[in-house]
């Protein structure tokens, strides 16, 4: 039943120890605050073009790549791409550098928030196309496949991106390839300003699996334990041979499309998320409660991530600038 | 009666001005007038950037919000065309032409030859182009040589307000399908504008300036970097020609060669790469019919054969300045057999 | 249950009387013998360029076509498109020599098999671009829906064409925009040589329009009457107001991909096709078991037919060809 | 050993002798083997022209069909080329590239670029251009210069069989993506290829013929046109250069340069379009860079700006043919200022 959420079967804390609780943790809340901090910045001017910020959805990064590792395992992300980069292990000072144009950064500078990427991470990069990942998951899934690696390729789009033809082409692709492929539906509601409700013919994004042959279920994405149980389990088909899946992550994102959209067309979710539904508080609420984690040692990583980020900023705010040496090079291994 | 407004609002006006005369326009793209279901502002956003705001509100069943499906919507708009509507669809950036280029160029490009003359495809494809925004690779290209390269479209790139207004009603009464360019760094620049409509016909370049010494052909929003250059050469006594074809496709030959004859000498300053681009083009053009007036090497100044990068001071190396253009008329000027 | 065929609600002859019926016949009839006429004259090497043939598939063009009406209803073809164009009165004669690429032709000669068109039918051209229709019929069926003139657009495409991103977008459209709009999937099988129960992911293109927002059904594509019936219904919807539906057809094929394909991909599907479903056959004994019409009616249109095609070969072969004067007219309506 | 092999056989050796070299080449596209799924032969097909016949036999897991879906597959294997594969993709006709092209200009051509280098993307789309099938507008283009203009992708246009293997061997190994286009009215020509592997080198074009009055560029199946223009010329005392390029970006500029110093006259002969073409392109280099050696316009023999027409007497209007690239060549030598 795709359109019914799903609550995860192991109702505590997903039978991870404290280490792996508070990786999770500090990967979320590294995510938050790094975002945060460039809603802030952006509002300075210091930071220059179309900025796609990713908080709120936290739980849905964190819950998929938890599950994989940097070698073998790839993800494709979107024009909303950094919290799925520091979920598959980017260097955040790197990003940070990126987004800010400097020599130091991911891409070199060449590239911006909306590209960045980490091929020996795995990470195939933001795109700033909405479609443009899915179908490198299928090559990036066939190359695994191929090799018997074991590698399982992950794309992450949008409630937009799910009217995309290369989208909708890939889920049947991956099908008929049976590859190692998941394919992670980020619904938070709206595409730019147009509700997901509207654009979305039918109403479901999970419920499209079945039509292209695959599993498709949907999950409460500010839970960062349901994310995670439904994400492990078409990885773990994935890499077992049993073909691609589909996972619908319900959510909201807590700033405008970009920054700079005065999101006219919405009124009181964000708030509403913010106070009752948010995946930082949520998750701090379970693992205390269950007595797997305690405040302070959340707080210590508040504190870690905190000193991360202002180091980051700092140090891409001081950063070197490319200069015109750099505009032509990298267009070709050899020309 | 003419105001100063800028070129979004003249490219507004003019969609307002048709739509009030002709119900058979309308409009539609991604967020067009936006909020599409959502439970507050309808018309929230009138596109990424504010072109087509206040058009639904007034027109609300000719404004159609859309998925992000630039196929089908596309290739809707030009289904429609058929069908006697004459829809202004916008493809966001022109960047994004590759999930849509089939329709746009087997299709409603190739309708009237395909179906030997039988068929009228009165499409306008409005969208955006250019760098300077730091929008990076994927939202700053310009384009529109691959549109100037396919028989059956006509390709408009307004450089002013002015020129996107009179542009925009002709493409829309065009009953070609267009492809109509906006530069994303243009929108915000002022010019003055006729309230009254008016269309500025196809295929006839402006003569932004007069001048003997060098024809510099300028596209888009070249034109005005093409005059701070050829201010700047004023001052040492250069004269230019700047020539402004305004649409690319079809392209007034006989004003640039005209141009050429007299000066004997080119330099096209073109947004759009070095390979296969509209400089390319234009030189070309030159180099086969004005040959014999010709005193020196066309010169074209465009960005390098590179992806637009990200980082300010890179891709303010990339786009062309005055100074660059002004440095080719020179070498231009200065060369010797 | 998009995947059991439907059977006609009415058993017999489907409320047609008999005027009715025998247009029905003669559609059929005359793209049969259209088609069998070009696979021999194909053989002879007269024809130039790529025909693809649409024999063994009649029943479905008949059944969808005859509920439409010149004026404001329009269909889209696909590069298998002499059926659509006979059903939906494209002039016999000005195909034909169309393929002969006569200056006579549909499209002047500049078109060909291909490329057959006439907009003053309704008929918005066949297409060499697999998934190139689908949105064409979004439009059209907008144009109807902006003006309110009760028009219905029709798309038709293949089991491969099912797989194309355009038509998958078209399906989400058509919902969205809630357009007048009716898909018809013509699963013969085969996509070229591969086949439609290995391309199509999850089997059923029928399935595909519950995940799009749209009713979907199955019916047997050589029964004249089922199809009729299930088009009926859904091009009823469309026209009051009811949205956009899919039907998918299931047929066979009777030559190759294109002439000259030797396929070696299938075995003795045709025979038993022609021999145990062919939809002449069976409309012809089910026409006369009911009464409805007598044999010596059936053959007079035969022989009507025959004459046709003999008369459109013969005057194609004898048309004058374009000449160089038409090389660079038409590509602009002004320039 | 060389021996006398066809075009369509020549591209065939290439990918099997390359495949026995390096397990990570695969094969991948529409009917590329066929018969996916279907109870009688698998290898039906071969791709639609035969071209890919008998490599999955040879090599079961290596050759894949494909749903028709190229924005998936061919994105797949380039998402594949960035893992350590080195895909051979099949975009059937170069045609159907407006339903894929994001995956290739955006893609692919910008990885390496926008992640500051630190992508490689070693895939090969293989492809088919070209009239002369009587294949009408839809599946006849010589869409290349799109892919020309595009910074990031490397294009090759085998005119040869020769050329055929050498270049689609250097396109497998190289590490840019390359789109390797394939004239389908060159499948059946003969010519002497070695059995053994080789790669020609990309950016190096070929003098098929020295000759000091004019320079001949051709592209393609262009350059078989050329000869027989020359030949035809020849009788009449004319003695032309041709210049294969054999790959549009890299483009040898020096050659052409060098061959224009020489000669002093220039036609370029191509089956692309007038508008923003390969044509204009070269025209273009050379009235940059060679114009103190120019001594007549430069010439361009192209189709006319129309779509391809099907009838074959239109069709062959369309073609540039000897005739009209030797009467190009005669203007050129016949001008006077
Ligand atoms: C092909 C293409 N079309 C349109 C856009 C412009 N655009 C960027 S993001 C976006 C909305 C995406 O919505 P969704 O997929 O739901 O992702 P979200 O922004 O909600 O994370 C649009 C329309 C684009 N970048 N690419
Ligand atoms: C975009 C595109 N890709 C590939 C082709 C080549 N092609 C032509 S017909 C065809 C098979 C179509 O199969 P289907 O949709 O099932 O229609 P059928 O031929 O069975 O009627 C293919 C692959 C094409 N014309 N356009
Ligand atoms: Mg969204
Ligand atoms: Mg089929």
């Amino acid at each position: 039943m795709p359109d019914t959420l799903r609550t995860p079967r192991d109702p505590a804390t997903g039978g991870l120890d404290a280490a792996a609780l508070l990786d999770a943790y500090r990967t979320m809340r590294t995510i938050r605050v790094f975002e945060e901090r460039l809603h802030d910045e952006f509002a300075t001017g210091d930071i220059p073009g179309f900025v796609h910020l990713y908080a709120g959805e936290e739980a849905s990064a964190a819950g998929v790549c938890g599950w994989l590792d940097d070698e073998r395992d790839v993800i494709a992300s979107t024009h909303r791409g950094h919290g799925h980069c520091i979920a598959k292990h980017v260097d955040v000072k790197a990003m940070m550098a990126e987004i800010y144009g400097r020599a130091t950064g991911s891409c070199h500078g060449k590239g911006g928030s909306m590209h960045i990427a980490d091929l020996s991470r795995g990470m195939l990069g933001a795109n700033g196309i909405v479609g443009g990942g899915p179908p490198l998951v299928c090559g990036a899934a066939l190359a695994s496949k191929v090799r018997g690696d074991g590698g399982v390729a992950v794309a992450f789009f949008g409630d937009g991106g799910a009217n995309q033809g290369t989208t909708l082409e890939s889920l049947n692709l991956a099908t008929v390839w049976h590859l190692p492929a998941v394919f992670i539906a980020e619904n938070n509601g709206y595409a730019e300003a147009t509700a997901a409700e509207w654009s979305v013919g039918g109403g479901s994004v999970a419920a499209r699996a079945a039509a292209f042959g695959m599993p498709g279920t949907t999950v409460d994405g500010f839970d960062f334990f349901a994310v995670r149980e439904a994400a492990g389990e078409a990885i773990e088909r994935a890499r077992t041979g049993g073909g691609p899946s589909l996972v619908e992550v319900r959510l909201t994102r807590y700033y405008g499309h970009f920054e700079g959209d005065q999101q006219t067309y919405r009124t009181t979710e964000v708030q509403r998320a913010r106070a009752e539904l948010d995946c930082l508080l949520r998750f701090r609420t379970r693992v205390t409660a269950s007595g797997d984690l305690t405040a302070a040692q959340l707080d210590a990583v508040d504190e870690e991530v905190a000193a991360l980020i202002e180091e980051a900023v700092t140090e891409a705010k001081a950063a070197p600038l490319p200069t015109a040496a750099d505009l032509d090079t990298d267009v070709y291994v050899t020309y | 009666m003419s105001r100063n407004i800028t070129y979004r609002e003249a490219i507004n006006e003019a969609l307002v001005q048709e739509m009030e005369r002709d119900p058979s326009v309308v409009v539609l793209g991604e967020d067009n007038a936006g909020g599409a279901g959502a439970p507050g502002e309808s018309d929230a956003w009138g596109g990424v950037l504010g072109v087509t705001k206040g058009l639904q509100p007034r027109f609300p069943d000719r404004v159609l919000d859309t998925p992000i499906s630039e196929s089908a919507f596309i290739g809707a708009a030009i289904g429609a065309a058929t069908r006697g509507l004459r829809p202004v669809a916008e493809l966001m950036f022109i960047d994004f032409m590759g999930v849509c280029l089939d329709q746009i160029f087997n299709q409603a490009a190739k309708f009237r030859y395909m179906f030997g003359g039988r068929a009228v495809t009165p499409v306008v494809i409005r969208t955006m182009y250019g760098a300077g925004l730091r929008a990076a690779a994927q939202h700053s290209q310009s384009l529109y040589p691959v549109f100037t390269s396919v028989p059956g479209l006509k390709v408009a790139l307004p450089s002013s307000p002015y020129e996107a207004k009179g542009l925009l009603v002709q493409a829309i009464r065009d009953d070609d399908p267009v492809i109509f360019c906006e530069h994303k760094a243009l929108y915000d620049t002022v010019g003055e504008v006729p309230a009254e409509s008016y269309a500025i016909p196809f295929g006839e370049a402006q003569i932004v300036r007069e001048g003997g010494d060098v024809t510099i052909v300028a596209l888009g929003r070249m034109v005005s970097v093409a005059v701070e250059a050829a201010d700047e050469l004023a001052a040492s006594g250069v004269r230019c020609e700047i020539v402004d074809p305004r649409t690319t496709s079809p392209l007034d030959e006989d004003t640039i060669l005209e141009s050429v004859e007299h000066t004997g000498r080119l330099v096209v300053v073109d947004e759009a790469g070095p390979r296969c681009g509209t400089a390319a083009d234009i030189a070309a053009l030159v180099a086969g019919k004005a040959f014999g007036a010709l005193r020196a090497p066309v010169g074209t100044v465009t960005p390098p054969h590179t992806p637009v990068p990200f980082s300010p001071p890179l891709e303010d190396l990339y786009v062309p300045d005055a100074t660059r253009v002004a440095a080719a008329v020179k070498s231009v000027l200065d060369w010797k057999a």
